[in-house]
């Protein structure tokens, strides 16, 4: 188990190297610096800006500051914005993502399982179908489009709920839909075809024979077996919402890290660049990595396997 | 001799892709109180299907019934609401499943799996389902059940989960026990052991067990009457010692035949040459037609009707029927009362 | 079992519906944690409350029409760079600065240049020292008084090599010895700032500067209050005690990104005149939802200055009478890189220039009621401008402009030209325009290269273009300000085209003390360019914007600017 | 029973020929043939098939058919409804729409199955030498498999974007650029379970060639997870792109991908709703029809399914 | 049965271990040591996981031996090193598998499959001769020549083992090993593929190294018969031998818990029944390792493997009960324990 750990933090770490010098490279080779502006500096202050930010430093030494930087994730003050500590720009745009992402797995999560299993044990018949279908639009519509169209329905047509900004929880509800949609149709499908595949196992027929109910059958024997590809795709899920909050932010003008890394991103804002980066990828890697261990914790045949020697 | 159970004319059909599978057709035989009743047949006779139809397990759809009637206590079994058919699954009938690898859920204690039912149907409290657990554990010979019940299946050898499958069953004190080839996915000291089990536990609790099956030793070992099927049909019924020692139908000779013997040397073994008839079209006559060397004009066009032999004996084959010629039993499918290799 | 299933959905629903109910009754608290986190007491989300405590008073107060909720809501677009008067270089920082500092002067509601912080003025003979007297109850949001040293240190400051990020230093260039201290390491003693005593400010230019006036009024000229920030280098981070102004308006809380809260500065010298009580600056990047936010009345103003309408929304606005436009004193344009063939010939730049359809464009594409522009220096600042050098869409005289120079290449026919812009709606959409048109009249292929702001700046700035789009807005209200843009090769002239008789033109105006002389040496200077033509002028900018009827007085400058000084909501 | 009355004859011995109870009845079919015959049953992923091969026709022809191209500028005429000469109306400068649309779906269709194509490639190539020599090659290879999937997509995706020149080729290599990780596992898994079924083993049990192996065995095998898994890369990566259009960093004009096209469109929602709709509708057809065929071709192409 | 006694195969202290991890290794099959005579068929019998499979595949060649030594003819067969040896091992030696759904590769035609030996090496020149090849293999495993064009999923599952047959005999091999050949084949269908590997063992001089875990079908097939557990050799003696007087006590609880299927024996057998189940192989039991089950486990058991030694000619054993190294007292319990095992 700790050795299990260590092997996968062994390899987070390889991949966060590899990202962080990516970056790096990829930011070096970049065109366009982060001084550029509407009006053109001057080259003796230009000059001067390069001095005070350490682009005058030989590449390698740039690199190994940046790398130690990275470790102990101080990424010191963005370009473009004066004066603020990227750390203080992650601190405090993450929790709006953190809100939202979290909102949004729920969402996902509760009516995709919800959603699957109406479709599973409605097998072939029209709750099947309606459910599939719903999940297949889900899918099959960007995320962006989504988001306008929730906008134009609830916000300006319907006027339920407002159109953007993050003030309120009624405010939290179209983005975290929106950002939902496409985990949840995805949850839905999975969880459709996880619980068919449960439902025809022969321990279902056992649990069948001891008399239980279709009910009890369904939800106590087949969820939790069922469930398990769905716990599994919790990490990749993460990954989607995390990733997903880049156009909803936008879309919604809420100031979540992904918002951060787009425009950080557009205004060749290095250290912002860099310390979203990182942060991101820390942030999906470790949430795929607990994703993981979660799933030993509800798979009991996991825990053991990695624990050889019993009888 | 009382009867427990009474299956008439069942008929269960499957939708597959494009055709109709009939797995069973017109399938009748009863199941006495006490009593072992082995059904025998080759994979895709329809043995486990009518196994199935008992508890009416059968999913539908793919599956069907298309006709006949099980008679439990009086009641037709076919026509009760899934309600009712939830309180006597466990409680008076129950069943046990080939593969006891998958036949247990994986993500639950043995605890909870044997307790799900005596909280259904005996209406104990938690505390004392699981003590019943134990003892349970206990009566089928599990080591200590106290630490094992608190395990998941994963945990448990192919033996003792077989042992764990027998222990639900049993929870209830159920009239009749379904043992679907039990054994079959077990090494041989194993099956040696839950054959002993499966005995032991009869002799205690008088429990009625089918036992489906296509080892022929296991039904000597343990069956007190036999079912022949093939083709969806049964071809023979009867006790265990007519079955094995007067078989009338070809195809239960073929089936001795094809055994290999301890005691003798034989250079060939008896063949049944073919393969089994395709159940989407099954043949218009006897099943087993076009294997069998004794196959006259008639039965390629008409199955052969039940014909009694004795009291408890009856076999569905033309070659019974006065008109036939006289056929005996080949020599392949005699066994003989004895056995040399007994250690 | 078909019921049993809807009948769990709807119990599933029910429970979100009570999980959700529980999350609801946190979120507030989870927002104020934000307020309190940028350092703010008050929580913005609030600001209804105060109003009602406000209701009785306001009203009684003015009782004229005015509105009884004085608040505004407006986008801003994205987070200020940068709320330091010193450091800030962009519009957005200074849609906010304009409203919570305040220079010597400022440019009022007619666009004139009026006392502000400085009661008086005098100018020396020379045009060379001017000397600011500032007004006894000028006072800092803390209290204190605002002082010519304030004013000393401020722009030294900027003035420091060591302080980085002063990216409109030069703006300060005008003083004496400004630049010398900047880039060449000259004493900061040396330069021509000096407060006489706590209330006069002496300022001695490099040579006489017509619109220096204009310049004091903005930003980077801006005081900040010595005493508070001397030593402390993050103040204007985040809004703290430290952060102290002098504008009109108090900064009131700044949630990074999210919003900024301004408001009325009580201890304002002219604060009668402010009526505003609350202005939420809000930060939307997607000029879609906050057209929708206008539309469902969550903003006051929508669209420039400080945000943008999406184009595609520009007709039916139009069309409704909603759209409000103002000349903005800026030039959109194609530079050509003079350098490359076959742009190097001016009668191929005459071509291409007078081969586009400026008024298809303005009125088809971007639809602000741009005016075509035919010329340099935009009308706001020039009416002759609105004229121009050529007649725009002339694809008779371009042809011949194009055989000439075809022949003067000693080309068959002119290879295909790469037309490059910054990554951009609104300019992807006028360069496939004028693609299609430079295709149609010419007979050109024209390949379209976008980049990203950043590297296109560079691409730009390294010729590696041939044709490409740049604009610029000016700075302060004057004619010097475009035309001195090409006076020389690099900085912001990405041309390659240097003029020597041009740039004489303009040192001369420098030193042309009488406005009509000075404004004659300009023109000549601007015909130069326009004969020459290394930039096809495409239109002058607009300002387009919504605003809510009950808005008023609510300035919005031809620089660029927005001024909340005056503006007002009036009773519905 | 109703029987007739039996005869003699009836009791006589039936003539059987021995090779009659090994008859195979009904036409040979091949694994291709039937997964074919069993996805023609799925009526909705048939469905998808006809769709997606009119999309492509029309991807060809659909700009000539309506006598406009996609790239005139009709300053005059823009923002028009649909109508008789402009079939989906026209865009902010003019253009026909449904000419764009057309052209828009060469895009994205050539962004799909170029990043399927590259996919499949590297994928297979990888995934297949990682499986079949196993040990130490495998070790490596997964290894930096392993690590490059921890890499988070999108952020490289748009670094890459915005460093590397924009065109088509730089958004359709960086949409590639960890994608056929997922392939790689794919072919991997397949081939190291391929790899050690009977019938590769009685085939080296044979003394044939590795070469062989992978020829004759283990790629005609996989080859149905890897059709599947191309079908649901295709739309996956036309997705991406319209997420990347809506970030500014898609496919830069003049070129139009559907996913330009509605995210230029967006804002225009309330005003032009059919520059939306068209390109908006058209993506998610064809997510539709990609994934119903995928889900069609895994149901067909299950070895447990038959 | 009589045969040459001339070793086609030497198998000398042969190891296969599998590394799970780090610090687990599977030691499937840990030192055996047996002959294998020409044209002899050498049963090879063990409960699932003994390791007789992985043994078959060493000998193959499909497995690197870990340690230990596979002589073929007098060549050593894991130091083959040119391409042209190891064609000619893989000529000369060839497999038959357990799973007939698993074994032939569904994408080809059971010409091609039947064939792919005969192109590996080049055994025709025209594919017409292949062709006809192909017709006389079917012909010889009893399937129609039209059959050649079909795909492996239309054929049932003895069909299919036969066609497997068919493609181990194209390249005329000397060895055959069968490894579970009939295990997943219904009752009737094992005869007929057990009845064709002896006429093709009869006819082609064949060799055969039979892998199973049905003793009745092993005995019934072999010649002589070696019992495995644990990666171990328990025993090896000639099959009636072995089945009159096993000596192992694992042989004898083996043989003793196969059901036979004569209901009046089985009733009157009393049977061994061994406890619990067998241990994993990855931390198999020191000393001897049946001694965990075994009933007459001794001290010394657990301390010392017991030694593989010809008990009685041609009748190898490796039990401490046949070890003189233990004292009388200790011999006397022991015989008295085996004399009430025996009925």
């Amino acid at each position: 188990m700790v050795k299990y750990l260590l092997k996968r933090i062994g390899y987070i770490i390889l991949s966060l190297f590899l990202i962080v010098t990516v970056t790096f490279i990829l930011m070096k080779a970049a065109p366009g610096g982060p001084f550029a502006s509407e009006r053109a500096l001057t080259p003796a202050i230009e000059a001067q800006m390069n001095e005070a930010y350490g682009f005058n430093d030989p590449i390698h030494e740039q690199y190994f500051t940046y790398l130690i930087n990275a470790f102990t994730f101080d990424f010191g003050p963005s370009f473009k914005y004066v004066g603020q500590e990227v750390t203080e720009i992650i601190g405090r745009s993450f929790p709006y993502s953190l809100i939202l992402g979290l909102e949004a797995i729920f969402i996902a999560i509760s009516f995709g399982v919800l959603l699957g299993v109406l479709a599973a044990v409605q097998h072939n018949k029209f709750g099947d179908y309606m459910a599939m279908v719903i999940a297949v639009l889900g899918i099959s519509v960007p995320s962006f489009i989504m988001a306008a169209v929730l906008q134009y329905i609830f916000a300006i047509y319907l006027q339920v709920l407002p159109i953007a900004r993050f003030e309120s929880f009624a405010h939290t509800i179209l983005p975290a839909i929106a950002l939902a949609t496409t985990p949840l149709a995805f949850i839905a499908r999975l969880m459709r075809s996880s619980m068919i595949d449960v439902l025809n196992r022969d321990y279902i027929k056992t649990a069948k024979s001891k008399g239980l109910s279709e009910r009890v059958v369904t939800y106590k024997h087949a969820l939790r077996n069922a469930i398990l590809p769905v716990v599994s795709y919790l990490g990749p899920l993460v990954v989607t919402i995390l990733t997903g909050s880049f156009v909803i932010e936008k879309i919604f003008g809420i100031p979540g890290l992904g918002s951060e890394f787009v425009v950080s991103v557009t205004n060749r804002d290095y250290t912002v660049i860099m310390g979203t980066t990182v942060f991101f990828s820390v942030l999906l890697l470790f949430s795929i990595l607990i994703v993981d261990l979660l799933y030993g914790l509800i798979d009991p045949r996991i825990k053991v396997t990695s624990k050889e020697g019993d009888k | 001799m009382s009867k427990l159970l009474e299956v008439k004319n069942l008929s269960v059909s499957f939708d597959t892709y494009g055709a109709e599978v009939k797995a069973v057709r017109d399938v009748s035989f009863q199941l006495n109180k006490k009593e072992t009743l082995a059904i025998v047949g080759e994979s895709g006779s329809g043995k486990s299907v009518t196994a199935q139809s008992v508890m009416r397990l059968v999913p539908t759809p793919p599956g069907k019934f298309v006709g006949g009637e099980i008679r439990y206590n009086e009641e037709n079994l076919l026509q009760k609401t899934e309600k009712q058919m939830e309180s006597i699954r466990g409680k008076e009938i129950s069943m046990i499943f080939q593969d006891p690898m998958t036949s247990l859920n994986p993500t639950m204690t043995i605890g909870k799996q044997i307790a799900e039912g005596l909280i259904k149907h005996q209406n104990m409290s938690k505390k004392e389902a699981h003590l019943r657990g134990i003892q349970l554990l206990k009566l089928v010979g599990i080591p200590t059940p106290e630490v094992r019940i608190k395990q998941y299946p994963h945990q448990y050898s192919g033996g003792m989960r077989q042992r764990a499958m027998i222990a639900i069953a049993l929870s209830c004190n159920p009239k009749i026990l379904i043992a679907d080839e039990p054994t079959t996915a077990l090494d041989v000291t194993i099956q040696a052991q839950i054959l002993e089990l499966m005995r032991q536990i009869q002799e205690e609790t008088g429990t009625a067990i089918i036992l489906i099956t296509h080892d022929l030793g296991v039904v000597a070992n343990t069956a007190s009457r036999v079912a022949v099927m093939y083709g969806g049909k049964i071809v023979e019924t009867g006790t265990v010692d007519e079955i094995f020692y007067e078989p009338k139908h070809p195809y239960t000779w073929g089936l001795l035949g094809s055994m290999p013997k301890l005691d003798t040397e034989q250079e060939e073994l008896q063949v049944i040459p073919g393969s089994p008839p395709d159940l989407a079209e099954p043949p218009k006559g006897c099943p087993f037609v076009a294997r069998c060397p004794y196959a006259m004009n008639v039965c390629s066009d008409y199955m052969p009707a039940y014909t009694s032999v004795s009291s408890t004996h009856e076999a569905a084959c033309w070659l019974i029927d006065a008109r036939a010629p006289k056929v005996d039993i080949p020599e392949s499918a005699i066994v003989e009362g004895k056995d040399i290799y007994v250690i | 079992m078909k019921w049993k299933s809807w009948s769990l959905l709807l119990t599933l629903l029910l429970a979100l519906g009570v999980l959700l109910a529980a999350c609801s009754g946190d979120e507030p608290a989870e927002s104020e944690d934000d307020g309190t986190e940028e350092g703010n007491t008050e929580e913005p989300a609030e600001s209804e409350d105060t109003e009602g405590t406000e209701e009785d008073t306001e009203a009684s107060a003015s009782g004229d029409g005015l509105a009884a909720d004085q608040t505004f809501d407006i986008n801003i677009r994205t987070e200020p760079p940068s709320l330091h008067p010193g450091l800030a270089s962009d519009t957005t920082s200074g849609a906010v600065l304009y409203q919570i500092f305040e220079g010597l002067m400022r440019i009022n509601q007619d666009g004139e240049v009026e006392e502000a912080m400085a009661e008086s003025y005098d100018v020396s003979d020379d045009l060379l020292t001017y000397t600011f007297h500032i007004r006894e109850d000028a006072v800092w949001s803390n209290g204190d008084p605002v002082t010519a040293g304030d004013f000393e240190y401020a722009w030294k400051w900027v003035l420091n090599p060591d302080n980085a990020d002063t990216d409109y230093a030069y703006q300060l260039y005008v003083i004496k010895g400004a630049q010398a201290a900047k880039e060449e390491g000259a004493s900061s003693d040396d330069i021509g700032v000096t407060a006489i005593d706590e209330k006069t400010l002496e300022v001695i230019l490099e040579q006489p500067t017509p619109y220096f006036l204009d310049l004091t009024a903005f930003y980077t000229y801006y005081p900040v209050n010595q005493k508070v920030v001397e030593g402390a280098t993050d103040w204007a981070l985040n809004v703290t005690d430290t952060y102290v102004t002098n504008g009109p308006f108090l900064i009131e809380s700044w949630a990074h990104k999210d919003q900024i809260v301004l408001k009325k500065n009580p201890e304002y010298w002219d604060a009668d005149t402010v009526k505003l009580e609350t202005i939420n600056m809000y930060m939307i990047d997607d000029e879609n939802t906050s057209l929708e936010m206008f539309n469902s009345g969550e903003l006051d103003w929508a669209g420039d200055p400080t945000d943008a309408l999406p184009l595609s929304a520009i007709p039916s606005l139009k069309a409704d009478g909603s759209l409000n436009i103002s000349p903005l004193a800026g030039v959109y344009y194609y530079a050509f890189n003079t350098e490359v063939e076959p742009f190097n010939n001016v009668n191929i730049r005459k071509a291409f220039a007078l081969a586009i359809n400026r008024e298809g464009i303005v009125q088809s594409v971007t639809q602000r009621e741009e005016i075509p522009a035919m010329a340099l220096v935009p009308p706001s600042i020039w009416e002759e401008s609105e004229e121009g050098y050529f007649k725009d869409n002339d694809v008779e005289t371009a042809k011949e402009y194009l055989a000439t120079g075809l022949e003067e290449l000693g080309l068959e026919e002119l290879p295909a030209i790469s037309l490059s812009y910054n990554t951009s709606e609104a300019h992807a959409a006028i360069a496939q325009a004028v693609q299609d048109m430079w295709r149609q009249n010419l007979g050109v292929e024209v390949t379209l290269n976008n980049e990203e702001w950043n590297v296109y700046l560079d691409s730009m700035s390294a010729g590696n273009f041939q044709t490409g789009r740049m604009g610029w807005l000016a700075d302060f209200n004057d004619a010097i300000n475009f035309i001195e843009l090409f006076q020389s090769v690099g900085g912001n002239n990405y041309t390659n085209w240097e003029s020597e008789e041009y740039s004489n033109l303009i040192e001369q105006s420098r030193t042309e003390t009488d406005p009509d002389a000075r404004k004659e040496i300009l023109r000549e200077a601007e015909a130069i360019f326009m004969e020459d033509l290394p930039i096809a002028p495409i239109y002058f900018y607009t300002n387009a914007w919504l605003s809510k009827d009950f808005v008023k007085d609510l300035e919005v400058s031809p620089l660029g600017g927005v001024q909340f000084k005056w503006a007002y909501l009036a009773e519905e | 029973m109703e029987h007739r009355q039996l005869k003699k004859i009836d009791f006589e011995p039936l003539q059987l020929k021995q090779s009659e109870a090994e008859k195979i009845v009904g036409e040979s079919t091949s694994y291709w043939k039937d997964a074919w015959r069993r996805f023609r049953k799925n009526k909705l992923a048939f469905l998808g098939i006809v769709i997606i091969l009119l999309l492509g026709i029309m991807a060809i022809i659909g700009g000539p058919i309506s006598g406009q191209n996609y790239y005139e500028n009709r300053l005059l005429e823009a923002n028009q409804p649909p109508s008789a000469e402009h079939w989906f109306g026209t865009d902010n400068l003019g253009r026909d729409v449904f000419a764009r649309t057309w052209y828009g779906a060469q895009i994205s269709l050539f962004i799909g199955l170029m990043a399927a194509l590259i996919d499949l490639v590297i994928g297979v190539i990888w995934g297949a030498v990682a499986g079949f020599f196993g040990g130490k090659v495998d070790e490596i290879l997964m290894r930096i498999a392993d690590v490059l999937y921890g890499v988070p997509y999108l952020l490289v995706v748009i670094l890459l974007l915005v460093v590397l020149p924009q065109n088509l080729w730089t958004l359709i290599i960086a949409m590639t650029i960890t994608g056929w990780i997922n392939m790689a596992r794919i072919v991997r898994g397949q081939v190291i379970q391929l790899r050690s079924e009977e019938f590769v083993m009685a085939s080296r049990s044979l003394g044939a060639s590795n070469g062989r192996l992978l020829v004759r065995h283990l790629i005609p095998n996989t080859l149905g997870p890897i059709l599947v898994t191309l079908t649901l890369t295709i739309p996956s990566a036309i997705f991406t792109e319209s997420f990347l259009s809506f970030l500014g960093i898609g496919v830069q004009a003049p070129l139009a991908s559907w996913g330009t096209m509605s995210s230029d469109a967006l804002p225009a929602l309330q005003y032009y709703p059919n520059q939306l709709f068209f390109p908006a509708v058209f993506i998610c057809i064809t997510m539709l029809a990609f994934n119903v065929v995928g889900d069609g071709m895994r149901d067909a192409l299950d070895p447990n399914e038959r | 049965m009589s045969y040459e006694k001339e070793k086609l195969l030497e198998i000398k202290d042969l190891k296969k271990h599998f590394k799970l991890d780090r610090n687990s290794v599977l030691k499937a099959v840990d030192g055996i040591t047996f002959d294998i005579y020409k044209g002899e068929a050498f049963g090879l019998v063990g409960e699932s996981g003994c390791g007789k499979s992985t043994a078959g595949r060493a000998i193959m060649r499909l497995y690197g031996a870990t340690e230990g030594k596979v002589t073929f003819d007098g060549e050593d067969v894991h130091q083959a090193k040119s391409k042209k040896q190891l064609k000619a091992f893989n000529r000369s030696m060839q497999m038959i598998f357990q799973d007939p759904y698993a074994s032939l590769n569904p994408r080809m035609t059971v010409k091609d499959i039947i064939a792919e030996g005969i192109d590996i090496h080049g055994l025709i020149k025209s594919s017409k001769e292949r062709t006809i090849r192909v017709n006389e293999l079917l012909e010889i495993v009893g399937l129609n020549k039209d059959h050649g064009n079909r795909y492996p999923h239309e054929f049932s599952g003895g069909q299919r083992q036969r066609i497997g047959i068919a493609r181990a005999l194209a390249v005329s091999p000397e060895f055959i090993v069968a490894d579970e050949p009939i295990s997943a084949l219904d009752v009737s269908i094992q005869a007929q593929v057990v009845n064709l590997l002896k006429r093709l063992q009869r006819e082609h001089g064949l060799t055969y190294l039979f892998i199973a875990h049905d003793l009745s079908m092993v005995k019934h097939i072999s010649d002589r018969v070696g019992v495995m557990y644990l990666g171990k050799i328990a025993e090896i003696a000639k099959s009636d031998e072995l089945y009159r007087e096993p000596l192992h006590p694992y042989t004898k609880a083996l043989i003793s818990a196969i059901p036979i299927a004569n209901p009046r024996v089985e009733r009157s057998r009393e049977r061994i029944i061994l406890e619990g189940d067998v241990p994993s192989p990855v931390n198999p039991p020191s000393g001897c390792r049946f001694r965990t089950r075994c009933p007459l486990a001794m001290d010394v058991c657990a301390k010392v493997e017991p030694t593989w030694q010809e008990y009685k000619q041609e009748h190898w054993v490796a039990c401490h009960v046949y070890d003189d190294n233990y004292n009388e007292e200790y011999k006397n319990r022991v015989n008295k324990k085996i004399e009430n095992l025996q009925v």
